[in-house]
C-alpha cells in the first residue's frame, strides 16, 4: 500500500489559505456589496471547505477509489433537498 | 417424517457457541440476522394486532368499541411499528443481513460489531416505543405533522420521536456496512455483473437509507425541540411553515418506501429465477432499475403534499417527476415476466409469494400512478384510497416477497425444511385475505371516506364490513407460516445444502452454514443465475 | 510501507478481512460513507434556514447582527487551528512519532475546549439579552439600513431557534469529537498506533474537519450575510 | 345498476366530470395492464410449467424489448401527467366572478361567513351553478376541506389563507369531511353543504338578518383606527387601500406582488414583512387584536374597496375606482 504522506510544511501553507480567507471574508462582510455580499461570503467558505477536505482531509491523495464519487452524491442530494423545497417556497409568489 | 436427524451435525453457526451471551454478544451476521428475525417478528405481530383493533373498531359506524383518542393512537402505534420497526428492517437486516456477505462470498460483513450496534440501536428504539405506548401513547399519525404534533396533541410524541430516531440510526449503519461490504468484501471474481441481483437490490436500499435517513433524525429532533424547549422553526404563530416539516419529513419518508419495496424486488427476482430455472431476462435492466429507483425516488417526494398547501408549480413539478419513477419498476414488472417466458416453472410455496407479489405490487404501483395524477389525488388524498394504495404495496408487495424469501432461504437458515402443503395453504389464505382486507378500501376511498376516521357515516359500512372480514383472515395467514416455521426447527426434515438446486453462493456453503460462511474463500467464475449449468445436473425433482 | 508480508500477521488485521489494504479502504469508506449521513443531517437545517433566510431576509438580518462578530470571527480561528493540530496528529501517527501525536491530540481538545467556552459566552450572552426563544424571548431590533423599520420580532425569534440548533447541534458535535479524542490521546500515550496502524486517528481525523467544515458554513451563514450598516 | 352500491360519491359539481374521467381512463388502464401482465404470468406459468425432461430455455434478454416498455409506458406516463395537471391548474385557479366564502377552521369545526354576512357553523349552503371561492384559515392546526361530492379537497392552514372553489351543479346535500388529521375529534370534523336552487338560496340569505362582511369589516377598519392612516384620498401616511386588491403593489425592495387575499391578510398581521414603495413602515401589526373572523372581515372589506359596491356598503366618497374584481390564481407565500 502506498500511503502518501503530505509534509507538514503544506498543511500549515493550507492552514494560513484558510486563515488569510476567513479574514477576507469578514471583511468583506462590512462593504455593502448588496445581493453579492451573500454570495461572496459563501463562496469564500466553500473554497475553505474545498481546502479543507482536499488536504486535510486527504481527499486529494485519497487511496480509496470511491471517495469522490460519494463526496459527489452527498453534495448531489444535498442539492437536491434544498433546490427541490425552494421550487415550493419560491413559487409561491407567482401568480 | 417428523423424525429428527440422528447424525452428528456438521459444525455451522447455531452450534458453534451456545448460550445467551453467544447470542447478545455475537457479531456473526448470521445470527445477529436471526436476532432481527425474532425482533421484527414480534413487532410484526404488535403491529397486526393493532390492525385487527383499527378493523374491529371499523366494522360498525359508530366509534363503539374504543375512545377517540384511543383509536387515533392505536392507528399512530399501528403506522409507526409497521413502518420503522418492521417493514424498513425487515428484508435487509433479516434476510439482507444473513444473505448479502454469502452471496459475494465473504466471511462476515465489513464490520460486524456495528452491525450488532444497529440491532441494540433498534432494541432501543423499540423498546423506547413499547415504553411511549405502555405510558400513554401517541396521536400524531406516523407522520407527525406540526404544529399538532409540537403544539397540540398532548401525548408523548417526543418519546415517539425519540424512539424513530433511534432506530433511523440503525438503519443508517445498515444501510453504511452493506455499501462498504459490497464495494470491498466482494470475493474473488464477483464482478459487478455477477452479483445476485438481492444484493444489487440492497445495495441501492443502502444508498437511500444512508441518504434519506438523516433528514427525518434531525426534522424529528427540530419537532421535538420546538415541544420541549419551544424553539419556534414550524410554528405558524412565529411566522413558520409547517409545510416545511413536511418537505423534510417526506423527503426521507417517500424514499423510505423504496427502502422497503427494494429489496423485496430483490427476492422476487430470486425465487423467479430459481423457479423457472433461468437466467432473469435483462439481467443489466433489472439491477440498474433499483440504483435508478433509488436516485429519482428522491426526486418526487412533495407528491405527498399536492393539496397541502404547497405553490401550484411545485405541485406540477413533483407530479411530473413522480411518474419516472414508475418507469423503473415497470422495467422490473415486465422482466420478471419475461424470465418467465420457456422457463421450467415449479409452484413451490416460495414462487407462490413470488406470483402474490407480481399481481399485488402491480395493482399498489398502478394504483400509485392514480395519486401522482394531480387531478385524481386532489379528491382521492387523506381517503382510504391511499390506504389501499399503500397496503397492497407494503402488505402485498413486500410483505409477501419476505415470506416468499423466508420460505426460500429457510432451510439455510435453520438447516430444517418448511411443510410444503402447509407453505402453499398459508401463501393462498393470504393472497385471498389480503384482497378482501384492501381492494373495499378503494372503492371506500374514490366514494369519499376519509382515513383516520374513528367513525364514518354509515353508508361506508358494507365495504368496512368485508374489510374487517378480510383482516381476520389475513390474520390465519399470518400466524400459520409463524406456527409451522418454529416447528420446522424441530420437527421439519434436514435440509440438504441445496434444496431448489439454486445458484447462488449461499447456496454453496453447507446449511446451515458454518461460521465463517465458506471453508474456503470461493473465486467466481460464473455470471449470476447460471442455470444452464445448474439444470444439467439436476435429476432430484423438487418436493412438491 | 511494505505491507504485503506484514499483512498476515498484523494483529490490527480482523478476521474477516483478506489483507489489511482491504481494511484500510473499508474503514475510510466507511468512515466517508458516515459524513455523507452528517451532511444530510445537517442539510435538513441548512434547508429551514435557507427557507427562512430568503422568506424574512431582513428580519434575519436585524437578529444575525445582533450575534458578537468578534467572538465569532475568534472561534472560526480557533476551529481553524484545531484542525491544523488534527491534521499533524495524523501526519505524527504517520511517521511514528508517538509523542507528537499524543501533543497534537491534546492540543486539538485545548482548542476545541476553547470553542466551547467561546461558544458558552455567546450563549450566555443570548440569556441576557433574551435571545432565546421561548415565553421570556424580546427581540427590539430594526431592520439593518432602514432604522425606523423595526424587525418582526417573531421572525428573529425563528433566526434564534434556528441559530441555537444549528450551533447546539454543530456543539454536540465537537463535544463528541473531544471525548472522542481524549480516549485516542489515552490509547495513543499506550503506543497502541503505529504507521501500519492508525486507522482510528485518522477517522476522527476525518470527522473533525467535518465539523470544521459545518463551521466554516454556519459562521457565515449566522454572523455574516448582510452583516454591513 | 350502481344505485345500491355506488363505486363513486355523487357527481355534484362542475370539476367532478372531469376528475371521474380521468379515473375511470386509469381505472380502464390499469385494469387493462394488470389483466395483460397476470395473463402472461399465468400462461408462461401454465405452458411452461415444469415437465420431466424439458429443460429451461437460458434468454439473455433483449434491448428493443427494454427500449419497448420503458418508453412507451413513458409516454403513457406522460399523458396522464399532462391531464392530471389540466385538472389540477382548474382547480386551483378559482374563476373571477366567484362569490366568497370566508372559513376558519378550528379543532373541530366548520365556521362559514358569506359575503353577504350570513355565518353558519358545520353547513354552508350555495347556490347552484355559481362559482363559490372558499378562502380558509385555521385557528390551530392543519385540517382539509374536503366534498367528496364535488371532488374538491384543499388543507387548511394556520397563520395564512389556502383556497379552493367550486361550482354545484345539482342541488342536494352533500357531506363535507376533514380530511387531514387534527386530533381527537377529526372524525367528527364534518358537515354538511347544501346546495340550493337560487331562488330558494335568495330566499334562505335573506332569512337571516345578517351584517355582510364587507360591512362588518368597514365598522372594524373604523373602531381599529385603520381609517387614520388609510384613507379615501392621497393624504393619510398609509397607502389609499382603494383599488389595491387583486393589482400588483411595488414594494420598497423592488419586488412586485399581487395584492392577494394572503397579502391582505400579511399586512395587517405582519405589516413589516412587505413595505410599500413609497410608504415608512410605521403600520403596527394587529396580530393578536384581531380573530380570524374579523381578519376575515377586514381582507372582504379591503377587497371592496374595488369592487361594484355592494348594494348596503355606503360607497367611500371620491371613489373612482372601478370594478374589475380581485381575483388572482391562489397563490401563497411563507408567511
Ligand atoms: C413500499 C411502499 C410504497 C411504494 C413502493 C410506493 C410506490 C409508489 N407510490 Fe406510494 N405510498 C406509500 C407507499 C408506497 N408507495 C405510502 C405508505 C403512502 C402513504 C403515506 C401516508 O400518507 O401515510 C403512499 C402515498 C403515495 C402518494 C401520496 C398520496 C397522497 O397522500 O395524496 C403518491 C402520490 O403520488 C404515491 C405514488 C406512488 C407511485 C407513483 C409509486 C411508484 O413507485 C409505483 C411504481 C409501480 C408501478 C407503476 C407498477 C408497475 C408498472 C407497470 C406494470 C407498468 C405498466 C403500466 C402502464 C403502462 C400504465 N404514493
Ligand atoms: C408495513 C406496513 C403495514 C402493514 C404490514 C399493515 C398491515 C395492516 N394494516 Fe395498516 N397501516 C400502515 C402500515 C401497515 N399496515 C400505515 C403506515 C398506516 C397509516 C397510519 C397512519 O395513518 O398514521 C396504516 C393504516 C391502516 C389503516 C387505516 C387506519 C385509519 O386511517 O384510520 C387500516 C384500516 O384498515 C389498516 C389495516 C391493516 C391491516 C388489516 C393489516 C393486516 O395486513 C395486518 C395483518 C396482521 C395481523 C392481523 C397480525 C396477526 C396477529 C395476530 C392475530 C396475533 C394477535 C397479536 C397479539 C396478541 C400481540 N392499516
Ligand atoms: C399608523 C398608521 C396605520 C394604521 C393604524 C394602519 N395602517 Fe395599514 N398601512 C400603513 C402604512 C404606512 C402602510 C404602507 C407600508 C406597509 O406596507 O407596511 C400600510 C399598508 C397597508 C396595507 C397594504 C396596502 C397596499 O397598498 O399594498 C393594507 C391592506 C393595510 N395597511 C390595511 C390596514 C388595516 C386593515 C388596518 C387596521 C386594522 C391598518 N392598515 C391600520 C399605516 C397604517
Ligand atoms: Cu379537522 Cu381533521
Ligand atoms: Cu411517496
Amino acid at each position: 500500500m502506498s500511503e502518501h504522506i503530505s509534509s507538514p510544511r503544506l498543511y500549515v501553507g493550507i492552514w494560513l489559505s484558510l486563515m488569510v480567507l476567513t479574514v477576507v471574508t469578514v471583511v468583506a462582510a462590512q462593504i455593502d456589496l448588496g445581493a453579492f455580499n451573500t454570495i461572496v461570503a459563501l463562496t469564500i467558505a466553500s473554497l475553505k471547505a474545498v481546502l479543507v477536505v482536499l488536504f486535510f482531509m486527504h481527499v486529494k491523495y485519497a487511496h480509496e477509489r470511491m471517495i469522490k464519487p460519494v463526496i459527489a452524491a452527498a453534495l448531489f442530494f444535498l442539492f437536491l433537498l434544498l433546490a427541490l423545497s425552494m421550487a415550493d417556497f419560491a413559487t409561491r409568489l407567482w401568480i | 417424517m417428523a423424525t429428527t436427524a440422528v447424525t452428528p451435525e456438521r459444525a455451522n453457526y447455531l452450534n458453534a457457541e451456545y448460550g445467551v451471551k453467544s447470542w447478545l454478544l455475537t457479531v456473526d451476521h448470521k445470527r445477529i440476522a436471526l436476532l432481527y428475525l425474532l425482533s421484527v417478528t414480534l413487532f410484526f405481530f404488535l403491529g397486526g394486532f393493532f390492525a385487527l383493533l383499527i378493523r374491529l373498531e371499523l366494522l360498525t359506524p359508530a366509534g363503539d368499541l374504543m375512545q377517540a383518542d384511543t383509536y387515533n393512537k392505536v392507528f399512530t402505534m399501528h403506522g409507526i411499528i409497521m413502518v420503522f420497526f418492521f417493514l424498513i428492517p425487515v428484508v435487509p437486516a433479516v434476510l439482507g443481513n444473513f444473505l448479502m456477505p454469502i452471496m459475494i462470498g465473504a466471511k462476515d460483513l465489513a464490520f460486524p460489531r456495528i452491525n450488532l450496534l444497529s440491532w441494540y440501536l433498534y432494541v432501543i428504539g423499540g423498546l423506547l416505543i413499547l415504553h411511549c405506548m405502555l405510558t400513554g401513547g401517541v396521536d400524531t399519525g406516523w407522520t407527525f405533522y406540526p404544529p399538532f404534533s409540537t403544539s397540540f396533541s398532548n401525548t408523548k410524541v417526543v418519546e415517539a420521536g425519540l424512539a424513530v430516531f433511534v432506530s433511523g440510526f440503525s438503519s443508517i449503519l445498515t444501510g453504511l456496512n452493506f455499501i462498504v461490504t459490497v464495494h470491498r468484501m466482494r470475493a474473488p471474481g464477483m464482478t459487478w455483473d455477477r452479483l445476485p441481483l438481492f444484493v444489487w437490490a440492497n445495495y441501492a436500499t443502502s444508498i437511500v437509507m444512508i441518504l434519506g435517513t438523516p433528514v427525518v433524525a434531525i426534522t424529528i429532533v427540530l419537532v421535538a425541540l420546538e415541544r420541549t424547549l419551544h424553539l419556534g422553526i414550524f410554528d405558524p404563530k412565529l411566522g413558520g411553515d409547517p409545510l416545511l416539516f413536511q418537505h423534510l419529513f417526506w423527503f426521507y419518508s417517500h424514499p423510505a418506501v423504496y427502502i422497503m419495496i427494494l429489496p423485496s424486488m430483490g427476492v422476487i427476482s430470486e425465487l423467479i429465477t430459481c423457479f423457472s430455472r433461468k437466467r432473469v431476462f435483462g439481467y443489466k435492466f433489472v439491477a440498474l432499475s433499483s440504483v435508478a429507483i433509488a436516485v429519482l425516488g428522491f426526486l418526487v417526494w412533495a407528491h405527498h403534499m399536492f393539496v397541502a398547501g404547497m405553490s401550484l408549480y411545485a405541485g406540477l413539478i413533483f407530479s411530473f417527476l413522480s411518474f419516472f419513477v414508475a418507469v423503473p419498476s415497470a422495467i422490473k414488472v415486465f422482466n420478471w415476466t419475461a424470465t418467465l417466458y420457456k422457463g421450467s416453472i415449479s409452484f413451490t410455496t416460495p414462487m407462490l409469494y413470488a406470483f402474490g407479489f407480481l399481481g399485488l405490487f402491480t395493482m399498489g404501483g398502478l394504483t400509485g400512478l392514480f395519486l401522482a395524477a394531480l387531478g385524481v389525488d386532489v379528491h382521492v388524498t387523506d381517503t382510504y384510497f391511499i390506504v389501499a394504495h399503500f397496503h397492497y404495496i407494503m402488505v402485498g408487495g413486500v410483505l409477501m416477497g419476505y415470506l416468499g424469501g423466508m420460505h426460500f432461504w429457510w432451510p439455510k437458515i435453520s438447516g430444517r425444511m418448511y411443510p410444503e402443503f402447509w407453505g402453499k395453504l398459508s401463501a393462498l389464505i393470504v393472497f385471498l385475505g389480503f384482497n378482501l382486507t384492501f381492494f373495499p378500501q378503494f372503492i371506500l376511498g374514490y366514494m369519499g371516506m376519509p382515513r383516520r376516521y374513528w367513525q364514518y357515516p354509515p353508508e361506508f359500512q358494507i365495504l368496512n364490513v368485508l374489510s374487517t372480514a378480510g383482516a381476520s383472515v389475513l390474520a390465519v395467514g399470518y400466524l400459520l407460516p409463524m406456527i409451522y416455521f418454529v416447528w420446522s426447527m424441530r420437527y421439519g426434515k434436514p435440509a440438504p445444502d441445496n434444496p431448489w438446486n439454486a445458484a447462488g453462493l449461499e447456496w454453496m456453503t453447507s446449511s446451515p452454514p458454518p461460521t465463517y460462511n465458506f471453508d474456503e474463500t470461493p473465486v467466481v467464475t460464473w455470471e449470476a443465475y447460471n442455470y444452464e449449468e445448474l439444470n444439467k445436473k439436476e435429476e432430484v425433482p423438487v418436493e412438491r | 510501507m511494505s505491507d504485503s508480508e506484514v499483512a498476515v500477521h498484523n494483529p490490527a488485521l480482523r478476521h474477516h478481512f483478506a489483507e489489511v489494504e482491504q481494511q484500510r479502504n473499508a474503514s475510510s469508506l466507511g468512515m466517508w460513507l458516515f459524513l455523507v449521513t452528517e451532511v444530510m443531517f445537517f442539510g435538513g437545517m441548512f434547508c429551514a434556514y435557507l427557507v427562512y433566510r430568503t422568506a424574512h431576509f431582513g428580519d434575519f438580518a436585524a437578529a444575525s447582527s445582533t450575534l458578537d462578530l468578534k467572538l465569532g470571527t475568534i472561534n472560526t480561528a480557533v476551529l481553524i487551528l484545531s484542525s491544523l493540530t488534527v491534521v499533524m496528529a495524523v501526519w505524527a501517527a504517520q511517521t511514528g512519532k508517538q509523542k507528537a501525536l499524543v501533543m497534537y491530540l491534546l492540543l486539538t481538545i485545548v482548542l476545541g475546549l476553547a470553542f466551547l467556552g467561546v461558544k458558552g459566552v455567546e450563549y450566555a450572552e443570548k440569556f441576557e439579552k433574551h435571545h432565546v426563544p421561548g415565553p421570556t424571548f424580546h427581540f427590539a431590533g430594526a431592520i439593518p439600513g432602514h432604522p425606523d423599520h423595526p424587525a418582526d420580532p417573531r421572525h428573529a425569534e425563528m433566526f434564534f431557534s434556528l441559530y441555537f440548533v444549528m450551533t447546539g447541534m454543530h456543539a454536540v458535535h465537537m463535544i463528541i469529537g473531544i471525548g472522542l479524542f481524549a480516549f485516542l490521546a489515552f490509547k495513543a500515550s499506550r503506543g497502541a498506533y503505529t504507521p501500519a496502524y492508525f486507522t482510528p486517528i485518522e477517522n476522527a481525523g476525518l470527522y473533525w474537519h467535518f465539523v470544521d467544515i459545518i463551521w466554516i458554513y454556519l459562521f457565515p451563514l449566522l454572523y455574516l450575510i448582510d452583516r454591513h450598516k | 345498476m350502481f344505485n345500491n352500491f355506488p363505486l363513486w360519491p355523487e357527481r355534484a359539481s362542475s370539476l367532478a366530470p372531469g376528475v371521474d374521467a380521468l379515473y375511470i381512463f386509469l381505472v380502464i388502464l390499469s385494469g387493462f395492464m394488470s389483466v395483460l401482465i397476470f395473463a402472461f404470468v399465468l400462461f408462461f406459468a401454465a405452458k411452461y410449467r415444469r415437465r420431466p425432461g424439458v429443460l429451461a430455455e437460458q434468454i439473455e434478454g433483449s434491448n428493443a424489448l427494454e427500449l419497448t416498455w420503458s418508453i412507451i409506458p413513458m409516454f403513457v406516463f406522460l399523458a396522464i401527467f399532462v391531464w392530471g395537471a389540466a385538472l389540477y391548474y382548474k382547480m386551483r385557479t378559482p374563476p373571477r366572478d366567484a362569490t366568497e366564502v370566508y372559513v376558519v377552521a378550528k379543532q373541530w369545526m366548520w365556521k362559514f361567513e358569506h359575503a353577504e354576512g350570513q355565518r353558519e357553523i358545520n353547513e354552508l349552503h350555495v347556490p347552484v351553478g355559481q362559482n363559490v371561492k372558499m378562502i380558509m384559515t385555521s385557528q390551530d392546526v392543519i385540517h382539509s376541506f374536503f366534498v367528496p361530492a364535488f371532488r374538491v379537497k384543499q388543507d387548511v392552514l394556520p397563520g395564512r389563507y389556502t383556497i379552493t372553489w367550486f361550482k354545484a351543479t345539482k342541488p342536494g346535500t352533500y357531506h363535507l369531511f376533514c380530511a387531514e388529521y387534527c386530533g381527537s375529534q377529526h372524525s367528527g370534523m364534518i358537515g354538511w353543504i347544501d346546495v340550493m336552487e337560487p331562488a330558494q338560496y335568495q330566499a334562505w340569505l335573506s332569512g337571516g338578518t345578517a351584517i355582510p362582511a364587507a360591512q362588518a369589516g368597514q365598522q372594524l377598519f373604523a373602531s381599529l383606527g385603520c381609517v387614520t392612516c388609510h384613507r379615501a384620498d392621497t393624504q393619510g401616511r398609509g397607502p389609499n387601500l382603494v383599488g389595491v386588491a387583486g393589482k400588483p403593489v411595488l414594494l420598497e425592495d423592488g419586488r412586485t406582488v399581487t395584492a392577494d387575499d394572503e397579502y391582505i391578510r400579511e399586512s395587517i398581521l405582519n405589516p413589516g414583512a412587505k413595505i410599500v414603495a413609497g410608504f415608512k413602515p410605521i403600520m403596527p401589526t394587529f396580530q393578536g387584536m384581531v380573530t380570524e373572523e374579523q381578519l376575515n372581515e377586514l381582507v372582504a372589506y379591503v377587497k371592496s374597496l374595488n369592487q361594484t359596491p355592494l348594494n348596503q356598503i355606503p360607497k367611500p366618497t371620491s371613489v373612482t375606482q372601478n370594478n374589475s374584481a380581485p381575483s388572482g390564481a391562489p397563490q401563497m407565500q411563507v408567511q
